[in-house]
Order: structure tokens, then C-alpha cells, then sequence
């Protein structure tokens, strides 16, 4: 795919992405009233708000630097063979690393808007990060050991190949990428930074055009997650369905799985998120690996190489 | 190379300009907050700088590593400085050319006298060197000019002889240095692991100190956090 | 042809070395001197990767060195922010030129 | 061929931000000033030793990654040095679990 064309393939994503994530969680959120919106509450676009003592560098850059991450993720995800922004040999290494850019934005949003809230958001933004970085990096190495490469597009083909799904190979570690991706893309049960009680963290601070720009990168984000799920455990384009409506479907569905399956959990703390991600998730984690380390020895998954 | 030689060379400037300005500002700025994200600046370039010289494994472990670490390193600041947000410093110390230029939109007249946080016991009176810099800055400041001075004289008078650009590297980075780590660096790969195990061995041990192992009253250390600072003495 | 030269990239690691030596004898907070080490141990890396891209590129022991270099850096980090803690929970200080008390 | 995809990389990252930064400065509406209290003072947070934990761990994840890619072409040798280097790395959380640092102090 040319530059130009991989260009406006990316940026037509992120807006899809961002539309269809947005649509599906406000349809959602109206069968159940009582959970935390999270980041997906609703955001004043007309009304142009600002504290009054921000730091300007910051609070002006950190809208930005949220989209700026979301998009870089998109380009590295395949909707179909040659549909692809860039097939890069470390794909899915470098998608984890793009992604932490959204905590660094909501960081510097956060400390930048200089209200209590936001700087509260800030702190909690961090301590999320701490909290997922770790246990989601493990998640996505299951796969990556299967098919032997890092670059997506190779995970998809290596998936075809061998007529296998990683779902089903690795169910441990997609339901531990299910959990973190919630972490990452602060949903459900892990909403701490984006809090009704700190009256949506750093959204709080925004108005008008930042706001937008905010909202479109957090729908973005839950997108992208569930994007990469669908690459790395749900063979991307390359199922029954071929291309890019088999991809699309498949995203829809993983993103309904988080976005579901985040309701029937209670609202942790960041205490509590941190707790169960360094006692729960990494020893799981650590495990997984080990696990699909022996399938490997066993022979599943490897058709496709032999 | 893949890329036009006029794009590289425009790249390398803006990459070698963002890391570098990125740790002057690091070492100049008032507000800790901002000095944090400047050396996070200052990474992110030389990791393009990374990208530049085709090692790309490496900048993106340096992006990682350094994200994380950074915001762990300015949420320490924060919890160790009596005035992260440098607002009131920036108003109050006499600043170079260079430390006005990264602390802009900082300093306002914030009063005084407003109360500040926890670590705050600021006795203004007492004239007590609040800056962020020892007295040694300004001989400090020649001393680094000396070494930039030498070290770049060096170079540029003898440019490196053999500098003759050889083939491309090979593009899978991730297999080569796997192959590598599993075969002839196996000891430096167990190396690592126990070194990462020793971190946290010093870590924990050093950020609780406590004699039993998970003592269940914590009393006196909670009491050392939340005791009111003693007056700052002189020093 | 890399239309950049080698020598360009070790200019840009020597300013960095020289910025990273002023911050560490300049700055009083022990955070900050550590920030310090972390510059200089960069710069060290871009000089690492640079050589081993424009002499030996074939060869990429050079890359398992520099991540070696970061893996120190990122420990050494974590210790010098618990020794940090440890001394601000006992003497509510972080300034450099008060930690001369070696007491038992 | 590294550098094409990253090329692409780097356009789409200029871009996005550029639009963000634009979109920003460009809509400019009557600006409500909130006024709050300054909020930057210093703060005392728990996640001191989650945090020193987690910057040991994110190397392990960079020694993982290589690893990962060359594990199933090498087979048990490689599973039997990353049981190690995984026994390390447990041994670590349990030792800070046991010393109680996975704790929100």
C-alpha cells in the first residue's frame, strides 16, 4: 500500500473506529444505568471551559498526544492482506509501546489543567499504567510465540495456515487480554481515572474542540483493543468470513465482549486494580506463558511452519 | 538508504534538535513536573534517532522502558518536592536566559503566603536556599560547555576515519537478537534476569523498611509519613 | 548511502554526555542527579547504536549491549527511588548536600 | 523496507496531531475561566512500591519479546532458560508480596 493511500486508510479508520466504539457503548449503557460511564460520559462540546492556572504546554498538548497514539496503534492493525497502514516487523511490540501514549496523555492532561480533579485523574492515570503494562504484555506473547513473529499481518497468515484459532489454543491468555484491555482502555470495571466521583477526571477540564478531540480518542482506544484482539486470538481477516467485513465483525464482537462483560463486575479502586493486577494477572500471566511454551513443544498451532 | 537523503538529513536535524533541547530543558526548567517530560522529550528523540540508524527494536524498547520509567520518576518528584508545579519558584529565583525560556508560562503572582501541601514548612523569612540548583551552577555551567566543547571539537576536526557505511542490516531484528540472546549471550540474558531480581529485592527492601517482614501494626511508619517535617535547618 | 554521517551522530551524543554531566553536578534534588545518569547513559547508547550502524551492521551484538545498558538504567532507577524513599521518611529531605549525616 | 513503514508512521502521527492542535487553537468560543484552588502541591500516593516493581518488570517484557519470536524454531533449550529467567521473575513478586510491597500504603 502506497503512503498516500496508507495515510488516508488510517485516518478514515481512527474516525470509524472512534464512531462505531461511541455508538456501541452509549447503545449499550442504556441497559445498564447503574454502572460508571467511565470515560465514555457524555462531554460539553458547545460550551468552551478552562481552568484558569493551567500549565499552557501541557494542557493544550495532551488532547493531541491522546489521538496521536490511538492512530499510530490503527496503523500497525490489518483489515485485509494489503489493507494495512504498515505491515512493520514489530508490529505488535511496537502497538503495546504506541498505546501508552493515552497514559501519558491523560497524565499531562491531568497535572497540565491544574484543577484537583484533573491533577487526582493524573495520579490515577499512572498508577493504571502500572497496573496493566506488565500483565497485557504477557497476554500478547501467547500469540506471538504460535505464530513466531511479531508482525500482525504474519499472525493472521499464521493463523490461517494453520486453521487455528489462538482462542482456542491459549483461552488463559485471551481472557487475561480481555481483562487488561479493560485496564488499557480504562472500561468497566476499571473507569478510576475517568471516575463520576472526580466528576470524569480530566474531561472535566475540557471544552469545545479539546473535548471533541478527547472523546474521539477514548472511542478510538476501545476500538483499537478490541481491533488487536480480534488480530491476535480471532485470526483478524482471515476467517470464515474473509477481509474486511470479517474483520469488522469480529472487532464488533470483541468490543461488545469487554464493554459486557466489564458490567458485571463492581467498580474497582485504583488499590484494588493495582492489587489484582500485580497478585492475580502477572502470576497468571507468568503462567500462561509456560503453558502455551508446552503446547508449543506439543505441536499446536505449529502446521502452519512444517 | 530507502529514504531521500535530503528527508534524512532534515529528520536527523529535528530528531538530534528534540533531544537535545529536551535535556537542557530537563537540566534548566523550575517546575519538576516539566523537567520530568522534557528528559521524556529528550528520550523520545534519541529513540527516533534510533529509528534513523534502522535499529528498531531498540527504539521502541527505549519509548517503552523510558515512558514508564519517566512518569514513575515525576510521580517521586512530586511526592518528594515541596513546589512540583514550580509555579511559585519560577516567580521568586533570578533566572538565566535559558531557564526563563523553558520555564515560560509558568511563574504568575501566586501570593506568597499560599499554604503548600504536605512537604510545605517554607519559612521565607529565614532566607533559606530554596533553589532547585546547588551554588556550584555556575561553575558547573562552564564545565559542561568544556566537555560539549572538547568532545564536539574533537569530532568534527577528526572525523572518524573507517566511517564507510557497509551493507544494510538484516530487517528482523526481533529474530536476530532472539537467536543471539538464546545462543551467545545466554549468560547475559540469565544475567539480566537475576539483575531484575536483585532491583526488586533492593527496591522493596529499602522502600519498607521494616524489621518483620509485613509487620500488622504499621504505626511507626505511618507515623514517619504523616509526622509534620521538622523545621528545615540550615545546609 | 546514509546521507548522515557517523561523526554527526557522536556530535549529538556528546552534547547529550555534557548536558547529562551539568545536571548531575548542578542540580541539588538526588531526583534530579539521577535524571542526570540517565542522560549520560543514553547518550552512551545512541553512540553504541550509531558505531554498530556504520560499521558492523551485520552483526547486532551491539543492540543486546544497549539493552543491557537500559535494563541497568531502569534498575538503578528503581533503587535510587527506594534509597530516596527511605532517606525522605527519615530525614524529610531530598537535597543532595544533606545527606552527609552517615549515621548507623 | 524498515523505514517505509515507519515513514508512514511518522505522516500519520503528523498529522493527527497537527489536526488536534489546530482543531484547538482554531475554535475559539467565549471561555469560561473555572476557577480552582492550585492544585500542584506534593502528595503523598501508595503506589510507591508497585512502582519500583514495575520499572524491574518492564525489562523483563523488552527480554521477552526476542525470545518470543525465536522460541518455537529453537524448542526446549529456550523453554528451559525462560523457566528460568519466569522463576526469577516470581521469585521477585513473591518475595515483595511476602514482605508485604503489594500493598496500597
Amino acid at each position: 500500500m502506497g503512503v498516500a493511500p496508507a495515510l488516508a486508510w488510517t485516518i478514515a479508520l481512527s474516525g470509524g473506529g472512534a464512531a462505531l466504539a461511541h455508538a456501541v457503548e452509549r447503545g449499550l449503557r442504556r441497559t445498564m444505568p447503574d454502572v460508571d460511564p467511565g470515560p465514555a460520559a457524555p462531554v460539553q462540546i458547545g460550551v468552551e471551559r478552562a481552568p484558569a492556572q493551567t500549565d499552557p504546554w501541557f494542557y493544550s498538548a495532551a488532547p493531541a498526544i491522546a489521538l496521536f497514539g490511538v492512530a499510530l496503534a490503527l496503523v500497525v492493525i490489518p483489515f485485509g492482506g494489503q489493507l494495512v497502514g504498515a505491515d512493520l516487523e514489530v508490529g505488535a511490540f511496537y502497538y503495546l509501546v504506541v498505546l501508552d501514549f493515552v497514559s501519558l496523555a491523560i497524565a499531562l492532561g491531568g497535572w497540565g489543567a491544574n484543577t484537583p480533579d484533573a491533577v487526582e485523574a493524573c495520579y490515577r492515570a499512572v498508577a493504571q499504567l502500572v497496573a496493566y503494562v506488565v500483565p497485557l504484555g504477557l497476554a500478547v506473547i501467547g500469540p506471538l510465540m504460535m505464530a513466531r513473529t511479531l508482525s500482525t499481518v504474519a499472525i493472521v497468515e499464521a493463523q490461517h495456515r494453520a486453521g487455528l484459532w489462538y482462542v482456542v489454543a491459549q483461552p488463559v491468555g485471551f481472557a487475561l487480554y480481555i481483562a487488561t484491555g479493560a485496564m488499557q482502555g480504562y472500561r468497566a470495571p476499571f473507569t478510576e481515572p475517568f471516575a463520576s466521583q472526580i466528576h470524569g477526571g480530566v474531561l472535566a477540564a475540557y471544552g469545545g474542540a479539546q473535548a471533541l478531540v478527547w472523546r474521539v480518542a477514548l472511542s478510538a482506544l476501545l476500538f483499537t483493543i478490541a481491533a488487536m484482539g480480534a488480530v491476535l486470538f480471532l485470526g483478524g481477516y482471515a476467517g470464515p468470513i474473509g477481509g474486511p467485513i470479517g474483520m469488522g465483525l469480529k472487532t464488533l464482537g470483541v468490543l461488545v465482549l469487554i464493554v459486557l462483560a466489564g458490567r458485571f463486575f463492581r467498580a474497582r479502586s485504583t488499590a484494588e486494580t493495582l492489587a489484582l493486577s500485580w497478585k492475580v494477572l502477572v502470576p497468571v500471566g507468568l503462567l500462561n506463558v509456560g503453558l502455551v511454551g508446552s503446547l508449543i513443544l506439543l505441536g499446536v498451532g505449529q502446521s502452519a511452519f512444517r | 538508504m530507502e529514504i531521500a537523503p535530503a528527508l534524512q538529513i532534515v529528520l536527523f536535524a529535528v530528531f538530534a534538535a528534540i533531544s537535545v533541547l529536551g535535556a537542557l530543558g530537563m537540566a534548566t526548567t523550575m517546575s519538576m513536573f516539566r523537567s520530568g517530560v522534557f528528559l521524556m522529550a529528550s528520550f523520545f528523540g534519541v529513540a527516533a534517532l534510533f529509528l534513523l540508524l534502522l535499529a528498531d527494536l531498540l527504539s521502541l524498547l527505549q519509548v517503552m522502558m523510558y515512558l514508564g520509567g519517566m512518569l514513575v520518576m515525576i510521580l517521586f518528584m512530586v511526592l518528594f518536592s515541596s513546589d512540583p508545579g514550580g509555579s511559585m519558584m519560577a516567580g521568586m529565583m533570578t533566572m538565566t536566559r535559558v531557564e526563563k525560556a523553558f520555564s515560560r508560562g509558568l511563574s504568575r503572582p501566586s501570593p506568597m503566603a499560599t499554604p503548600h501541601g504536605a512537604g510545605g514548612g517554607m519559612d521565607m523569612a529565614a532566607g533559606h536556599d530554596m533553589s532547585m540548583t546547588t551554588p556550584a551552577r555556575k561553575w558547573a555551567r562552564h564545565f559542561g560547555w568544556a566537555v560539549a566543547v572538547v568532545l564536539s571539537g574533537a569530532l568534527v576536526l577528526r572525523p572518524v576515519a573507517r566511517a564507510t557505511e557497509r551493507a544494510l542490516p538484516d530487517p528482523r531484528s526481533p529474530e536476530r537478537i532472539g537467536d543471539l540472546l538464546m545462543g551467545k549471550y545466554m549468560i547475559a540474558f540469565e544475567g539480566a534476569g537475576l539483575l531484575i531480581l536483585l532491583g526488586i529485592f533492593g527496591a522493596v527492601l529499602l522502600a519498607r523498611p521494616s524489621e518483620r517482614p509485613d509487620p500488622e501494626d504499621r504505626g511507626h511508619l505511618r507515623a514517619a509519613v504523616d509526622a509534620p517535617p521538622p523545621p528545615p535547618e540550615e545546609g | 548511502m546514509s546521507a548522515v554521517p557517523l561523526s554527526a551522530y557522536l556530535v549529538v551524543g556528546a552534547l547529550l554526555f555534557a548536558i547529562g554531566l551539568y545536571a548531575i553536578v548542578a542540580q541539588r534534588t538526588a531526583v534530579m542527579v539521577l535524571m542526570g545518569i540517565e542522560v549520560v547513559l543514553n547518550a552512551v547508547g545512541l553512540n553504541m547504536v550509531a558505531f554498530w550502524r556504520f560499521l558492523r551492521p551485520d552483526d547486532y551484538s551491539a543492540q543486546i549491549f544497549v539493552i543491557a545498558i537500559v535494563t541497568i538504567g531502569a534498575i538503578e532507577m528503581a533503587v535510587g527511588l527506594a534509597l530516596m524513599m527511605l532517606i525522605y521518611r527519615s530525614q524529610r529531605t531530598v537535597k543532595v548536600d544533606d545527606f552527609e549525616e552517615l549515621r548507623g | 523496507m524498515v523505514l517505509h513503514g515507519f515513514v508512514v508512521v511518522g505522516l500519520v502521527g503528523l498529522f493527527v496531531a497537527s489536526v488536534a492542535l489546530l482543531a484547538a487553537a482554531a475554535i475559539r468560543r467565549p471561555r469560561v475561566r473555572v476557577h480552582a484552588p492550585d492544585a500542584w502541591k506534593s502528595y503523598r500516593f501508595g503506589l510507591a512500591t508497585f512502582a519500583l516493581i514495575f520499572l524491574a518488570f518492564d525489562m523483563e517484557m523488552i527480554f521477552m519479546y526476542p525470545w518470543a519470536v525465536v522460541y518455537a524454531r529453537i524448542g526446549v533449550p529456550a523453554l528451559l532458560d525462560m523457566l528460568v529467567f519466569i522463576a526469577l521473575l516470581g521469585v521477585g513478586v513473591a518475595y515483595a508480596w511476602r514482605m508485604g510491597a503489594l500493598r496500597w500504603e
